[in-house]
């Protein structure tokens, strides 16, 4: 089941694809708040039948897509430290104020990347174990956003399973994972295990079960 | 679609309330009380409420009003002996409404707290006096402190100055007081505004209460004056 | 020495030359806030020779005197919910701000009213024991103000020693208060008793140990 | 005599900068952050200091050069790895500099405990995690929480858009991000700002960080911008 061949893989879904089942789940009137990296594709599947806030947790509220080169300000970044813009109707506060936004549990909504997830929702993403050890903001996050939706390759770029009875690396949560979505499948975190809400149309159950480490429910 | 917090009429931004829900009262004396808001709950008819608020109401006006309807069961507050007070004594001399007296400061901070997530902080206000009593004790660089718990509710009652239809909100001088703190604590967190902009018309760097925190506006373009309409005589209903 | 007969008190400092005193007593730069009532009056006795900022605990910074019957606003009160003004420089702010800044130690001074006080330095000021509980700012400031100052007739109205071994009314904060102002003399809350730093040019030591429920320190 | 903050150079404000201070430094990666007084406190010297910062310096201007300059015993951030960093790393692969990791949001809200005269809350923030080890834990209706404790400092260093010789200020977009709360947090805090406006010209609805939570203000009207610095290979000193 573990350590497969990396080239007996199936193609599941892109990362566009992955983003925008996210886009779909996210509902009218959200308050999100999106992980640097790969979760930052989500905003560009969003549908016309719904608005959507986004949250930057360095202090702004209502973020906006990039700057044009010409409208860059170095003052106003997004938590990946980018330039952004706001939005009409955003709002500037400061970090302790930003904080409670996330601890107060008033984001519905944060979409992170993961190294490991556990079948208790227990999430491993800021740390291998090695170099300097650095947490920002997503230990906050994972702890005080209602719903906590994961986006990830199904399986480490060693072909191991990311989705783990246990996980080994460090936590930056436990029990805080609603929903993840891999390359795969879209998967809730459910009392009896890794439950199947959306399945990959290239992937049967039992090569699902072969790349997960932890009971698989359909 | 776009996002509009903004309802149309008092019946439609209090269709959810419910008997026994808690609720803050934002405002310190009258400045920043969203009277129109209460009056609209006494139509409303909601019974066995809990307030909190700084205060326990004036004459029979807003919270004096909503209090003297006996529409409400308990009052945790700072301050419920004000000079202009009626209702709330009267009921209270009778033992027919229950009171929770907290320190001001121990109250913004409890209901902060309930807002950003926080169950529990320590502080050094009230230790040594009654109002300790029965509050855990722990000591920190060899001084005493209390255990405080974060206040929550159901709904906020909350005035503002401008607002747009997400809901940022500005306040007028010292009718900010508890109401952002209110907004950020409760559930659902109802905003009576005297003017509403354009988003483009808001400064993102002015915004005092950002959308976020709020769920439902109405326009009150010319709300009571509490104290005039005390020396009126005005009552509600 | 305790329940003189009100006659036979020797008049002491006027209302007017307490505050004046307590005035004398703020240095320049200071960030102080006057209770309700008699406190008030200090404001009128600042020297020249500095500037003084007012908080007001319901969240305003740099408050300034009353204002003229038309320029009254309604939404600009004190902590005493009377119509004040502000000066250039203040600001306004919410609740938990305004009382960050009295529980995290950045007013300088606060100066209140008493009922009783004790040898310890416990404050009495917010109950009789009797009515409607209400306890407002009070405990907040004495608990966090840098320096609680009391100004305070030295005898209740009934001739007796507000200044006592130990309070028996609720108290407002144990160990609070740094130095009292009475009509009768300035005195230091010490380890060893009240400290006299100034004594009313009518009075005796001896005089004022008798109205004095405690040890008086020369 | 009137109230004024303002200092005429580096010299006088850094004057009581001292050896082994805890100094918090305002500012997300760049924005907010106050490079001209880390400069200063370079040429001032102090060394054995605690830096309380989300990041680790970049490049060898401002915290990346005071940490290179080995002024610094020990950092508390949230981040330490960024993309630009070249000091911080070199010393701590070398062991020579210490390091204690804080999620963000605690950390700002330790740093605001501070200066709340708050010594300690509850947050779900961490727990069962790595971050919790050696904490206090405590359960309040059916959740675990840690105890957190209150984060000061001796100097808070900041850097904002305009001020008054009060030291009210008003930040610049998301270059506010910690500074209000350092401000609240340190006995002195130090503080950059690009405009200084007359009292009368700051409107009290607007002020973000209100004067008494500032003791020195400096005016730097064209401060260095890192990145740009950063590509031109800038260092200091």
């Amino acid at each position: 089941m573990i350590n497969l061949n990396t080239n007996d893989l199936i193609k599941g879904w892109d990362r566009n694809t992955i983003a925008s089942k996210i886009a779909d789940d996210l509902p009218h009137s959200s308050y999100v708040n999106l992980g640097i990296g790969m979760p930052e594709l989500v905003s560009q599947y969003i549908k016309e039948d719904r608005e959507i806030i986004y949250h930057s947790e360095n202090g702004l509220l209502g973020m906006g897509p990039s700057p044009n080169e010409n409208e860059i300000d170095l003052d106003l970044i997004n938590a990946g430290k980018k330039p952004v813009t706001i939005l009409p109707g955003g709002s500037f506060c400061h970090h302790a104020d930003s904080f409670s936004m996330i601890r107060g549990g008033h984001i519905d909504y944060c979409v992170l990347g993961a190294m490991e997830i556990s079948i208790k929702g227990d999430l491993a993403n800021w740390s291998t174990g090695k170099g300097i050890p650095a947490v920002g903001g997503a230990m906050d996050l994972v702890a005080g956003a209602k719903n906590v939706f994961v986006m990830t390759q199904h399986l480490t770029k060693e072909g191991k399973p990311k989705l783990v009875q246990k996980c080994t690396l460090p936590l930056t949560g436990a029990g805080v994972v609603s929903r993840i979505y891999s390359d795969y499948a879209v998967l809730d975190i459910t009392e009896d295990g890794f439950k199947v809400v959306q399945l990959n149309e290239n992937i049967t159950v039992e090569y699902l079960k072969s790349v997960t480490d932890g009971n698989i429910i359909h | 679609m776009q996002i509009n917090k903004i309802k149309k009429d008092m019946t439609e931004i209090l269709s959810d309330v419910f008997d026994g829900a808690t609720i803050m009262v934002g405002g310190f004396g009258e400045a920043g009380s969203p009277i129109e808001l209460l009056h609209g709950l006494i139509d409303n008819g909601a019974k066995d409420l809990t307030i909190i608020a700084n205060n326990s109401g004036n004459g029979r006006v807003g919270l004096g009003a909503l209090i003297g309807q006996r529409q409400v069961k308990k009052v945790i507050c700072s301050f419920a002996r004000s000079a202009k007070g009626i209702t709330f004594p009267e009921l209270y001399n009778k033992g027919e409404i229950e009171l929770e007296v907290v320190p001001q400061g121990t109250l913004a901070e409890r209901i902060r707290a309930a807002g950003s997530g926080i169950p529990g902080f320590y502080t050094a206000t009230g230790v040594g006096t009654p109002l300790a009593i029965g509050k855990e004790e722990k000591v920190f660089n060899g001084k005493k402190y209390i255990l405080e718990e974060a206040l929550k509710a159901d709904f906020a009652f909350v005035k503002a100055e401008t607002a747009d239809r997400y809901g940022n909100l500005t306040y007028n001088k010292t009718a900010r007081n508890f109401n952002p703190v209110m907004c950020m604590a409760a559930k659902t967190s109802l905003v009576q505004v005297k003017s509403i902009l354009e988003p483009s018309e808001m400064n993102p760097e002015h915004v005092i209460t950002p959308g976020i925190f709020v769920q439902k506006l109405i326009q009150v373009e010319n709300p009571i004056i509490e104290t005039n309409a005390i020396d009126e005589g005005v009552t509600y209903p």
